[in-house]
């Protein structure tokens, strides 16, 4: 237990609470103080469209619920955690900085030393730092350990050379955490280590990627004799896999929510209305075998979701969440440009009928699930492995 | 809900009571009745043919997830016994009737594995025959006389049919009255019954049955008036337990599958490693845990306490829709995987490949519940706006 | 049939004249017109505008196999200018038009590129506009009268579209008279139209067009009286047409694909070694040449002599619901096949997936010819029977 | 050209006639004088119920249309070969002795010695002689070049040990013609020699293996110390490799026929009127979907039989039509299932409204096809490497 303080003091020990009474109290701050244009985003926002919110969020001491509350989280033990993420869910809460609150935070609870938390977390929790992810390189995205990045020390700095990619808004972040090789001698995942970095500074330039929607969430970063300093490796020198495979938590479950489909399956909806084949049975038919899909999915999230709640380890067979939702999500998303008819082909919004829909947002947010966060080939490899053992 | 250790010993004594043998199971293929009789003895021992009738009718007085392991285990060994038709649809529609000798006398029976019991109630074209002319029933001094047909019933050598009936109602000119329906016990001995045996996949049976001036005594009369929400709450019993029997069946295909995946090599390697297979079989595996989660969710629905009959109705369906149709689509992909050898009858597989092709129909197949889940989740759409 | 010789010097011309150019690609998204007047008028100068149309009208009286030679090829190079709607069905359309002044002028006008004409007939909801009131149309001293909305339109810069109205009619106390119609050159500079573009996937735009007392002078009349037969002629070779395009941006979705999977390494092997990816491209490759066997058997079905119109439709939408299906499942794999860099607007894949959203609707998606096709083949059945 | 006489003279030059005058001698015959109770027999049926039929065959001289008419043939050129498979299919004709007529015939014509072809020839065409073909074992599937069964020359005899599987009508059959490993010693494909063997020995045993249907089309066929004289040796010694792959020629283009799914289009067209639900929109949509499916089988197979008809060779390429056509049959049989309800449970022939339907059959006879005649699996292997160099 440290003296230093972090963050804002709790204003009470939210696991002592009754589930249904925690639900109100979050679900009350959400619908009271999240502002309406801001719910259900169709992509990542700046951090200065959002920054008000988290800023409230911040004051209130909620912006890490997972973190430990002497850390400056809420403390939330997985049962309350998993509330908190459904009504975050349920209001269309957007995301910001989970590369701060989801992964630098527990890394430095967990890897860092005092310094270091002390030095880092204060910024997260006041929303002073936003933090990228650099793992990710052109020649390596499933073979993440083969990564090229090279970190080497020249007094009492790292000099970083190399390129990332892939990494999420690292446009709007001040720092980065990366995955650098200090060893290029040994087996590949032994001679990497994780390192923060100052993204102020010359030696990192950034070049946002757009996509073929056209909206740049993710960049690549190019590290030309970039300093740290030694200060900022984080866990022992080469022993950086192993930091970064620590995180594979409980948080795992919310990549394979059934949030995303839901959405989709409601934009269907909208769009079936709309072009008048809400009760046309062959319509029917394919829309009823989703909804079945996406409530199986349900079914099966909540059987994660009770093994989180009662305190207890994933296995590895919870990727089957992830590649179950991500296509039942891409198949709603072919569905609703297969019902659109000509709109079917509308960028952004468009007129249906008396309403406004964006009918290829689904499509485009569906369509690289499947590859981001491990590609559904990489889970199904996994999967084959650790579950079934062939 | 059941507690988890109950449920753990009631799977494990079932494991250890009904076994797969496969010799067993061959035994009683395009053989009458199709199964064990010394095995059934065995079951109503157990308590199983009892297991949801309450305990001040002589029952065990179990939930509906316990009925499930029961059948899971059944489905796991090809068991040939019909539990789910004898051994929860039966029962529960007996311990739903209104008291009264006969009902009392043939729960008895039923459940003490004396009498096997089935319901029948589809017409030829495989519609229920409500509202249908399928079987008429006339009211006679002495009880009934009833002409018409039942067919696919699941245990053609029942001791006895238990069989909704519509009369012909004299002040209608003869003409049935299509809103009164009756429930009657028919035993299966009485004279102008006449029962054939349509062979399924699996070598078992279904009945037609052909009822010709069957006289039936009016102590035959087990419910009259409104029986259908009765029945078909135990039919939707049936459909779970049905499910959960597919469930069994799904998870030993899948074990034959991954064995075989592992032992066998072609190439210079085992089958196993290649990367199209284990993917296939990740897909087999994840679409059965989705099953398994599925029937979870629907059997906590189905059992929780006061549940409405179309939420009740729409959750079986939902369970049916998805395990039915994952059921047969992972029996043909561990064909598949298998090669040739898993299409032959000697090895394993096939009887349980051709055992789920057999069950799968039962009280609907996927494609007719998929049709009742969406009406009904339509409906109930409808009236929450 | 055009023979092979001539089918493939036309298919080296135009693959010569109009290669595939990401920048200029890239240079007319989301900016008007959406495509090339220059090289519009080099495509005029090949003849590819008049391929159709008979030499007696100025054209290279080539068939339908010559055009979609043509479409595939500018499919392959994901070419923006709008061959489909401007170079085949307007020019298709307009030569079947009776002749006569207004047609002799602008089909000349057409097929020399001056003037890009595409067809108007959608109203806001994706229906035809036929039937409904979406556009109204007033008998004039001097023409007509013209109130309503087109959407839809695939050019909305063209210079001229040439739409099906329904004449209001005062013997009817002003109410349109549904069996009549007049087919119309619409010239876009007239006043009362306003055209909104709505910008499409892939950076074209189509057009909304409103029109609000639009005179038109009664010399603009093509066609009256029963125009449908010549109008569905026409759409069913603009929609082969458009299945060409989406063949030939199939092809190099699928070229892309493999060459990305055979230079990409990942785990120290080339991607394209892996059984599930060499799999998955196996299947794209297949279902692109089913997709492509497909055509060619619809196009020599359409193209035959005296081909009735039912034969007809059937055939095209036989290929549309094949094609529209495969292009978009091809695009979507593609995608899967290359990870995140085939979901980057820098790389090529992009802007032929994009371009296979924006235009697999032209005309009716693959849903509506699937249901097109059923509702066909069973009319045609139940007449031969 | 030998002196020899192989079977009756032909009629006529056949390859001189119009394909429309071909095809309506053909036809003629077939609907004249093919028993219609044999007409699309759900299996392949023993000699003895087809021998009528057959002899008749043999004694007009068609029982062998694509071999040369100077071995008894028909001498059919691919263009003709074609019709005759049309009408063949057409009419529901059943096979026989395939493995004579399809196999051995060409092989000996190919590789066979003067002295062979006339020991062996006269008795395929004249039915004396049934053949069996012994390629797959119990360790050899897909890998079949790892065969083990052993043929050592003992005298003039080769002495044969080991196990055959899959053995197509071996319990019908006379001979047997095999793969057998004659050099252990070298890389796989290269110690094998393709041998014939009168079935009619001690050493040979067959065992019938029914399969999950209930019926035995296939044989495990057991050789202990089985002995065939050394001049039944075909091509070289080693070289059987060369000799069994020769055989891949465009009868290639006969198992993606659409005869099959057409076939199970049929059976759902006949269950689905029988179950009242022709016109329900849900099922006409997935009905439709594999009319589109079989349609477009057919557009493909006719550009690889234009190919045939020219003359040409056929490629790699081939292959799709075996994989699209299976599996549309698959798809069909599993449709048919659905559709009768409960009715989907029922072996062998059942009524249904007014008549008689085996609802089951098509699925028993699809299953396997995508295993069967080298899996749908390694077809696609085979498409990776030849078609799309992977």
């Amino acid at each position: 237990m440290t003296e230093f303080t972090y963050g804002v003091p709790q204003e009470q020990d939210w696991n002592a609470l009754g589930d249904d009474e925690f639900r109100k109290i979050i679900r009350t701050e959400f619908e009271t103080n999240y502002p309406q244009e801001l719910r259900f985003l169709p992509h990542r926002p700046p951090f200065a469209m959002v920054a008000d919110w988290w800023k409230r969020m911040s004051a209130r001491g909620w912006i890490a619920p997972f973190w430990p509350a002497e850390y400056g989280g809420m403390g939330l033990a997985a049962r309350k955690a998993l509330i908190y993420h459904e009504e975050v869910e349920r209001w269309g809460i957007t995301r910001f900085q989970d590369h701060g609150i989801q992964m630098v935070g527990p890394v430095l609870i967990q890897w860092g030393t005092e310094e270091q938390r002390r030095r880092y977390l204060p910024s997260i929790l006041n929303c002073e730092n936003i933090w990228c992810q650099g793992y990710s390189e052109p020649g390596s995205g499933s073979d993440l350990a083969s990564l090229q990045t090279k970190a080497v020390l020249d007094g009492d700095d790292f000099v970083i050379n190399g390129q990332k990619i892939w990494t999420t808004m690292a446009h709007d972040a001040s720092h980065i955490f990366i995955l650098v090789r200090t060893d290029p001698n040994v087996k590949k995942q032994e001679g990497i280590s994780f390192v923060l970095a100052d993204m102020d500074q010359p030696g990192i330039t950034v070049r946002p990627i757009p996509d073929m929607s056209g909206y740049a969430e993710f960049c690549e970063v190019f590290f030309d004799d970039a300093r740290t300093p030694q200060d900022n490796l984080v866990g022992e020198l080469n022993k950086g896999w192993t930091v970064a495979k620590s995180l594979l938590g409980f948080e795992r479950i919310f990549i394979g929510s059934p949030k995303l489909p839901e959405y989709a399956l409601e934009v269907l909806e909208t769009v079936a209305s709309a072009r008048g084949v809400l009760d046309d049975p062959v319509f029917r038919d394919k829309y009823v075998r989703l909804q079945l899909d996406v409530e199986h999915l349900g079914a099966s999230y909540k059987h994660f979701a009770d093994i989180v709640a009662r305190g207890e380890t994933l296995g590895a067979d919870v990727s089957m969440l992830k590649v179950w939702a991500t296509e039942a999500f891409q198949k709603a998303a072919d569905l609703i440009i297969e019902t659109a008819g000509p709109l079917g082909a509308m960028k952004g919004s468009t007129r249906m009928g008396n309403v406004d829909v964006n009918v290829l947002a689904p499509f485009y947010k569906a369509r690289p699930a499947t590859i981001y966060g491990g590609s559904n080939e990489i889970q199904r490899n996994i999967l084959s492995k650790a579950v079934l053992g062939l | 809900m059941t507690d988890a250790d109950t449920l753990r010993m009631l799977t494990e004594a079932a494991a250890a009571a009904a076994p797969f043998d496969a010799k067993r199971v061959r035994g009683w293929r395009d053989k009458a009745p199709g199964f064990d009789r010394a095995q059934w003895t065995v079951m109503a021992e157990q308590g199983w043919l009892s297991i949801l009738v309450p305990e001040d009718l002589g029952g065990l007085g179990l939930e509906l997830d316990a009925a499930t392991a029961i059948a899971q285990v059944l489905g796991y060994a090809a068991a040939p016994e019909p539990f789910v038709a004898a051994g929860i649809v039966a029962p529960q529609l007996l311990a739903s009737c209104p008291a009264g000798e006969t009902r009392d006398t043939v729960l008895a029976d039923v459940i003490s594995g004396t009498k096997v019991a089935c319901i029948a109630h589809l017409n030829p074209s495989g519609e229920l025959a409500f509202g249908s002319t399928a079987v008429r029933a006339r009211k006679t001094a002495s009880g009934y006389s009833l002409n018409g047909e039942y067919r696919f019933v699941p245990v053609p050598d029942a001791d006895a049919f238990i069989a909704p009936v519509v009369l012909d109602r004299a002040e209608q000119g003869g003409k049935p009255d299509l809103c009164q329906a009756e429930l009657l016990w028919i035993d299966a001995g009485l004279n102008g019954i006449e029962v054939e045996r349509e062979t399924t996949a699996d070598g078992s049976a279904h009945g037609w049955i052909r009822l010709t001036n069957v006289e039936v005594p009016a102590a035959a009369q087990l419910a009259a008036g409104d029986i259908w929400p009765i029945f078909d709450a135990a039919s939707d019993y049936g459909t779970i337990g049905n499910c959960a029997e597919l469930l069994g069946n799904m998870e030993r295909c899948l074990e034959l599958t991954l064995e075989f995946l592992k032992t066998r090599s072609q190439f210079g390697q085992q089958i196993g490693k290649f990367q199209v297979l284990q993917h296939r079989a990740v897909d087999l595996w994840m679409n059965k845990e989705v099953a398994r989660h599925a029937l979870t969710a629907s059997v906590a629905t189905v059992m929780a306490p006061d549940v409405p009959a179309a939420a009740r109705a729409q959750a079986t369906s939902s369970a049916k829709a998805r395990i039915g149709q994952t059921a047969l689509h992972l029996g043909n992909d561990a064909i598949q995987l298998h090669g040739a050898i898993g299409f032959t009858d000697e090895y394993d597989l096939a009887l349980y490949v051709n055992r789920a092709i057999a069950i799968a129909p039962y009280l609907g197949n996927a494609a007719e519940h998929l049709k009742r889940y969406g009406e009904l989740k339509q409906r109930r759409m409808e009236v929450s706006t």
